[in-house]
C-alpha cells in the first residue's frame, strides 16, 4: 500500500458503508455554522440529497424551489451575484440535466459562486432505472470553462469536499451516489482539491479510479497481486483541474493505465485521463464504465455486473492493459 | 378492434363493473410495489380510478395490437407513477398480471422504474424526469392533424411537475395550435415530494393559470368514475381548445392511513416507518385488507 | 451619493429634460450599432425611455461605485438590447461615451455584444440566452431579504422571451414568496425574430397570465416617461405581491421606418435593405436626422 | 494530396465561401421533397438557421415553437414517436443547451428519430459573444447513447450530411457555422456518416480535424511541406460513431497526431481522438481549439486568431508533436 492513511478496515468484509451524500449533508452543516453566507437549494429532493441536514439547523437559509431546476441554478447565480454561497441540491441527471445553459451563462460565464450537487449519480442509484441514473454528467460538466468538478470515493471524503468546495471561490460541480458504499478513507487521508491521491503503490499498471468505485478499484488491486500483476491505484477525485502530474507519473512508472467511473466511458474520467496522456505520456489504456447504453432498472450491485463496472472486469482490463505494453 | 375495448361496448359497462376494476388494480398495486421492495405508492394509488375509467371506459385501443395507427394515445408524464398504468396495461391484456407482479423494477424486466417507450407493450413515451409528456403529446397531436388522423391524445400530469416550466412552454403551444385532440388529465392530490404542493410551490389558482393560456378547464373528482368519463366526453365536444381535466384526487386511496400524508410518494408499503401507521411488516397487510373491504361495499350506486 | 443621481434629486427634474436624454441616448444607440456593425436596433431604441426614466429618475445608484452595496439592481434578461443598456450607463456616468460609441462588439471591448457581468461597470448580470434574468432576480431579491437591505431589483424582459418555461418557474417562485422588492417591466413591442409575438407565439391575456401567477400587474406606455415613474413608485407601494410592469413599447421608436417592423430586431441602420425604407447608404443618416429633428420638438409638456 | 476529389479552386485566393448553415437549408429542401414525414421546427430562428429554406416551400410542414427550446425537443419527439421525422433548427448553444434532458430522456432514451440542427456553433460566431459561441456541444452530445454527431466542413458537405442524417434512423445532431467559410470539397466528395475521411496524404503527422477548421488545416499542410514536414490530413466529420479505423490508421502511419476543430479541446474531438489513441494506438498528440476559456465579442478571424484556431497554431502544434515523437 501507499503511505496515504486509509480505513484500515477497508478490506474488513464487514467494513462499514454509508451513502456518499450523507458526507454531503454532513459537509453543509458543518459549513452553515462557519459561514453564514452559505445557503442551501433544493428542487423537492431535500431528503433523498440529504439537504434536509442544513435544513434542520438553519431553516432561515434554506431554499425550497419546488420542482424547478433552471430557476433553481439562476437563483443560485442571483444569490452568489448578492454574496451568498448558495448549494444547489438535486438529481444529478437534473442539475446539470435540467438546467445546463443557465449553468454556463448564468454561473461560469459569470464567474457566479455557485456550487451543484448532484445526488444519485452513477448506475448504483438501481431500481429507478435508467432515466434516472446519472452517466454523463461529468462530461457535460467538465467542458465548461471556470469550474471544479469533484466526485467524491466515500462519506468522508464527501464531507471533505463539500467544505473545501465551500471555501473554494468560484463555480463547482459534485457528484453523489444513492447506495451505501464501503468508507475507504479516514479523516486523516489527505484531500486537496486539484490533487489526484496515490492510494495504491504499483509497478505494472495505474488503475486511475474517482467516486465509490475506488473501492473496487482497490479490491482489483488486492487480487492482481496473486495473479503477479503490481497494481498502482490512484484516487482521481478532481476531474477538472486534472491533476496532469500524478496521472503522468503514474503512466511513466507503469506505462499502462485503466480508468474506472460510474460514467459513460466517452468524455467523462477516462476521456480527461486519455487526454492528459496523448498530450504527456502516450500509453495504451483500457476504459471502465458505462460502454456507451442506457442504464436500466435492477439491484445496484447486478447492475454493476452486467454493464461491467465490477471487481473482475476491472482486473480482466488491468490484464488486457499490461500486455499491450511494449 | 377487441370487442371489450370498443367505446360503443362500454357504454353499457357497469360503473360498478368498472370500480371493481379499479380496486383489483389497487390491490395489485400493493403487491407489486411489496415483490418490487421499492417505487411509489400514492401517486398510484390515488390514480387508479382514472387510469381504469380510460382504459376500460375512454379509450379507443386494442391490446393484441399495441401499435394500431388508429388508437388513443396515453402519454403518462409523471412517469413515478408507472405501477398503476403497469397495473392497468396488465388488466387490459397488453401483457399477464404476472409479468406485472413479479417483475417491476427488476434487472432485465419490461416494467422498468420508470416507463421506456419501446419496451413496454401499451407504453408510449418515455418518462420520470418531470415535466416532458405535454411536449410530447404536443407532437403527437401536431403529427395526427397533418395526417388527418382522428383519434384522441391524453396527456396525464401530476400537480408537482407543474413547477417546471416546459410544462408552460407547452401549455402555450397548445392554447396557440387549439390542439383540440389533446385532453390533458392533472392529478391534483396536493402533494409532493418535500411537502403539500400549496407549501411546497403553490399552483392555485391552477384553473385560472390554464385559462389564461388559453384551455379550457373541466374539474371533475378523481374518484367518481361517472364524472371522469363524462368529462372525457365533454372534452371530445370541445373543438376550439385544449382541454384540462384536472382530477382532484386523494393521494393514497383506499388505503386509511397513506391518504394525504407525502411521505408516502415514494415509498412502497413495508419500508417506511409513521407514526400512527400500521408498523413496517403489517402495512402490505393492512393495506390489502382494507381495499378487499371496500370491494365488498361496490355496488354499482352510480348507475 | 453622486448628487444628480439621488432620488431626491430627481423629483425636481424636469421631465422634459429627461426626455432630452432619451432623445440623446436613441441618438448614440444609432451611433453606437453603425460604429460596430452588426446588433439590435429595434429593441434598444424601443426601451430608451424606460431606461431613461430608470438610470436619471428612478434608480438609487451611485455611477462613481458600481458595486456600492445598497444600490438598486438592474437585471436585463433579454440581453440583446444591450445598446440601450451600454448608452444609458455611458450617459449615467459609468464610462464615456467615447468607450461606448466605439468598442461595442470589438475585441477586447468590456462592452460585449450580451452583457457580462464583471467585465462592464453598472452591467449586474450575464445575458443573452433568453429567459434567465428573473430567475437572478430572485437570488438577488431572497439576498436582500436575507440581509435585511431595502434597495430594489428592477428585471428587465422581453416579451419574446416569455416563451420561455423558464420564466414561468421563476414568476411563480416570485409569486409564492411575495418578492416585493423586485419590480419587473416588460418590453411589450409586440415583435420577435420570425414575426410579431401574436403570429409567432401569442402571450396574451398577459396581465391574466401573471395575475393567476399572483403579481400585481401595471400597463404602462413605454414612451410616456412621467408613466414609468409613477409605475415604478406605485410599485414600491405595493408590499404583498411582485410587481410587474407591462411596458407597451413601438419598437424601433423614434424612426419611423423601423418602428413596428420586427426585419429590425437584429440589424442596424445600413445593413438590411427593406422595400419603403431608405436605401442601405442614408439609413444612418435618416434615422438620425428624424431624432434630431424630434429633439427639438420636446417643450416638456408633461409637467 | 490524396486520392479524394475535392474543390479543384481550393487554393486560390479566390475560393469559392459559403457557410454552411446554407447547406442544412439545401438539404432540408431535397428532403422535403423526397419524404413527406420530414417536419422542420425553429424556435424563433427561421432565417438565420436556414430554416426558412424549408418553410417557404412546405409551410404546412414547418412548425414555429416560440424562443421555447425545451418544448421544441419535446414535441420533436412526439412526432417522431407518430412517424415522422422532425428537424429541430435552433443556435448549437441552445439545442442541445437548452433542452439536454429533454434530448436525452425524449429523445435518446426513446430512440425517437429526431434530428437536431445547432447553427452558429463554434467561436466564428464572432461579435455576439461568448453566449452565443457553442463551443461546448459536440461533448456534451457526443456522451449520450443512441445518437450520432456530424460536423460538416462547408456548405457541401453541409447538405449531404442533412440528407444522410435524413434517411439515417435514430437521433441525430449535427452543427453548422455562421460565417462564409471555404467551399473544400465537390459533389464528388465522399461521404458516409461514420467514414472519416483523408483529404490529404502525409507521412509525418496526421493532422484531424472536422468543421470549416479543415480549411486551416489543409493550408497548414500544405504550408509545413515547405518546412519538410509531410502531413496527413483527416477530415473526421463523424464525432459519433467515431471512426476508430481510419484515425488508428493515421496514427499508426505517422506517429503523431493534432486535433483541430472549433470546440473546446476537452472532451470533443480531441477527447474522442485521445480516447480512440489510448485504446488503439497510443501516440504523442496536440489539440487545437478553445483552451478552456468562454469567447468574447469581435470579427471571426480576429477571433480564430486570438484563441488559438490559426494555421500558423495547428503548424505550431505538427512541428512540436512530431518532435515529441520517440
Ligand atoms: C425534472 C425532475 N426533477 C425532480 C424529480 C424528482 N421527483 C420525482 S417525483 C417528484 C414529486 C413531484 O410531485 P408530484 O408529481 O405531484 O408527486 P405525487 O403527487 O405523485 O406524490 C419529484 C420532485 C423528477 N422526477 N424530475
Ligand atoms: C434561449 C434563447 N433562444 C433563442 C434566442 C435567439 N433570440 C435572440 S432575440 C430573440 C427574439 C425574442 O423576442 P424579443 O426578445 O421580444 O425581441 P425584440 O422585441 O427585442 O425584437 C431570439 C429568439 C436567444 N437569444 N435565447
Ligand atoms: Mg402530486
Ligand atoms: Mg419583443
Amino acid at each position: 500500500m501507499s503511505s496515504v492513511k486509509l480505513n484500515p478496515k477497508l478490506f474488513d468484509p464487514e467494513v462499514e458503508a454509508i451513502p456518499t451524500r450523507d458526507g454531503y449533508g454532513e459537509g453543509l452543516v458543518a459549513l452553515g455554522e462557519k459561514d453564514p453566507n452559505v445557503v442551501v437549494l433544493t428542487g423537492d429532493l431535500s431528503a433523498s440529497t440529504r439537504a434536509n441536514k442544513f435544513e434542520e439547523k438553519f431553516p432561515e437559509r434554506f431554499i425550497e424551489v419546488g420542482v424547478a431546476e433552471q430557476n433553481m441554478m439562476g437563483i443560485a447565480a442571483g444569490l452568489a451575484l448578492s454574496g451568498k454561497i448558495p448549494f444547489v441540491s438535486s438529481y444529478a441527471v437534473f442539475v446539470p440535466g435540467r438546467c445546463w445553459d443557465q449553468l454556463r451563462v448564468s454561473v461560469c460565464y459569470s464567474k457566479a459562486n455557485v456550487k451543484v450537487a448532484g445526488a444519485h449519480s452513477g448506475i448504483s442509484v438501481g431500481p429507478d432505472g435508467a432515466t434516472h441514473q446519472a452517466l454523463e454528467d461529468i462530461a457535460s460538466v467538465r467542458v465548461l470553462p471556470n469550474i471544479v468538478v469533484e466526485v467524491p470515493c466515500d462519506s468522508i471524503e464527501a464531507k471533505k469536499t463539500t467544505i473545501a468546495i465551500g471555501e473554494h471561490r468560484g463555480p463547482a460541480y459534485f457528484r453523489f451516489g444513492r447506495e451505501k458504499t464501503p468508507v475507504i478513507t479516514s479523516e486523516d487521508t489527505p484531500f486537496k482539491i486539484g490533487k489526484a491521491e496515490v492510494f495504491r503503490d504499483g509497478m505494472d499498471v495505474t488503475i486511475i479510479a474517482c467516486g465509490p468505485l475506488v473501492y473496487q478499484s482497490l479490491v482489483a488491486a488486492k487480487e492482481l497481486e496473486k495473479d503477479g500483476i503490481s497494481a498502482e491505484v490512484i484516487n482521481n477525485h478532481t476531474i477538472k483541474p486534472i491533476d496532469k502530474l500524478t496521472i503522468a507519473s503514474g503512466a511513466k512508472k507503469t506505462g499502462a493505465v485503466v480508468t474506472v467511473e460510474e460514467h459513460q466511458i466517452n468524455g467523462g474520467l477516462g476521456g480527461a485521463v486519455a487526454e492528459v496522456l496523448a498530450e504527456n505520456f502516450p500509453a495504451p489504456m483500457e476504459r471502465i464504465g458505462m460502454t456507451d447504453t442506457f442504464g436500466e432498472s435492477g439491484a445496484p450491485e447486478e447492475l454493476l455486473e452486467k454493464y461491467g463496472m465490477s471487481v473482475k472486469k476491472i482486473k480482466e482490463a488491468a490484464r488486457t492493459v499490461v500486455k499491450r505494453k511494449r | 378492434m377487441d370487442k371489450r375495448h370498443s367505446p360503443q361496448h362500454r357504454e353499457h359497462t357497469h360503473i360498478g363493473e368498472i370500480e371493481k376494476i379499479a380496486n383489483d388494480i389497487r390491490q395489485d398495486i400493493i403487491k407489486m410495489l411489496v415483490e418490487a421492495g421499492s417505487g411509489h405508492s400514492a401517486g398510484p394509488l390515488g390514480m387508479a380510478d382514472v387510469f381504469t375509467a380510460l382504459y376500460f371506459a375512454v379509450l379507443n385501443h386494442n391490446p393484441q395490437k399495441p401499435n394500431w395507427d388508429e388508437r388513443d394515445r396515453v402519454v403518462l408524464s409523471n412517469g413515478h407513477i408507472a405501477p398503476v398504468l403497469y397495473t392497468t396495461l396488465a388488466h387490459s391484456g397488453y401483457f399477464s398480471r404476472e409479468e406485472a407482479l413479479g417483475t417491476l423494477r427488476k434487472l432485465n424486466s419490461r416494467l422498468q422504474g420508470h416507463p421506456h417507450v419501446g419496451t413496454t407493450p401499451g407504453v408510449e413515451n418515455s418518462s420520470g424526469p418531470l415535466g416532458q409528456g405535454l411536449s410530447q403529446a404536443v407532437g403527437m397531436a401536431l403529427a395526427a392533424r397533418m395526417d388527418g388522423k382522428k383519434h384522441w391524445i391524453y396527456c396525464l400530469m401530476s400537480d408537482g411537475e407543474h413547477d417546471e416550466g416546459q410544462i408552460w412552454e407547452a401549455v402555450m403551444f397548445a392554447g396557440k395550435n387549439r390542439l383540440f385532440q389533446i385532453t390533458g388529465i392533472i392529478d391534483r392530490n396536493n402533494i409532493q415530494i418535500d411537502g403539500m404542493t400549496e407549501d411546497v410551490m403553490p399552483l392555485e389558482p391552477l384553473r385560472e393559470k390554464y385559462e389564461s393560456f388559453n384551455w379550457h378547464v373541466i374539474d371533475v373528482d378523481g374518484h367518481n368514475i361517472q364524472e371522469i368519463i363524462d368529462a372525457c366526453s365533454e372534452a371530445k365536444a370541445i373543438y376550439e381548445k385544449p382541454v384540462m381535466i384536472i382530477a382532484h384526487t386523494i393521494p393514497g386511496k383506499g388505503v386509511g392511513w397513506m391518504e394525504f400524508d407525502y411521505r408516502w410518494h415514494g415509498n412502497p408499503p413495508g419500508t417506511l416507518e409513521v407514526p400512527g401507521d400500521p408498523a413496517k411488516k403489517d402495512q402490505a397487510k393492512s393495506a390489502l385488507d382494507e381495499l378487499r373491504s371496500l370491494r365488498g361495499k361496490i355496488t354499482g350506486e352510480h348507475e
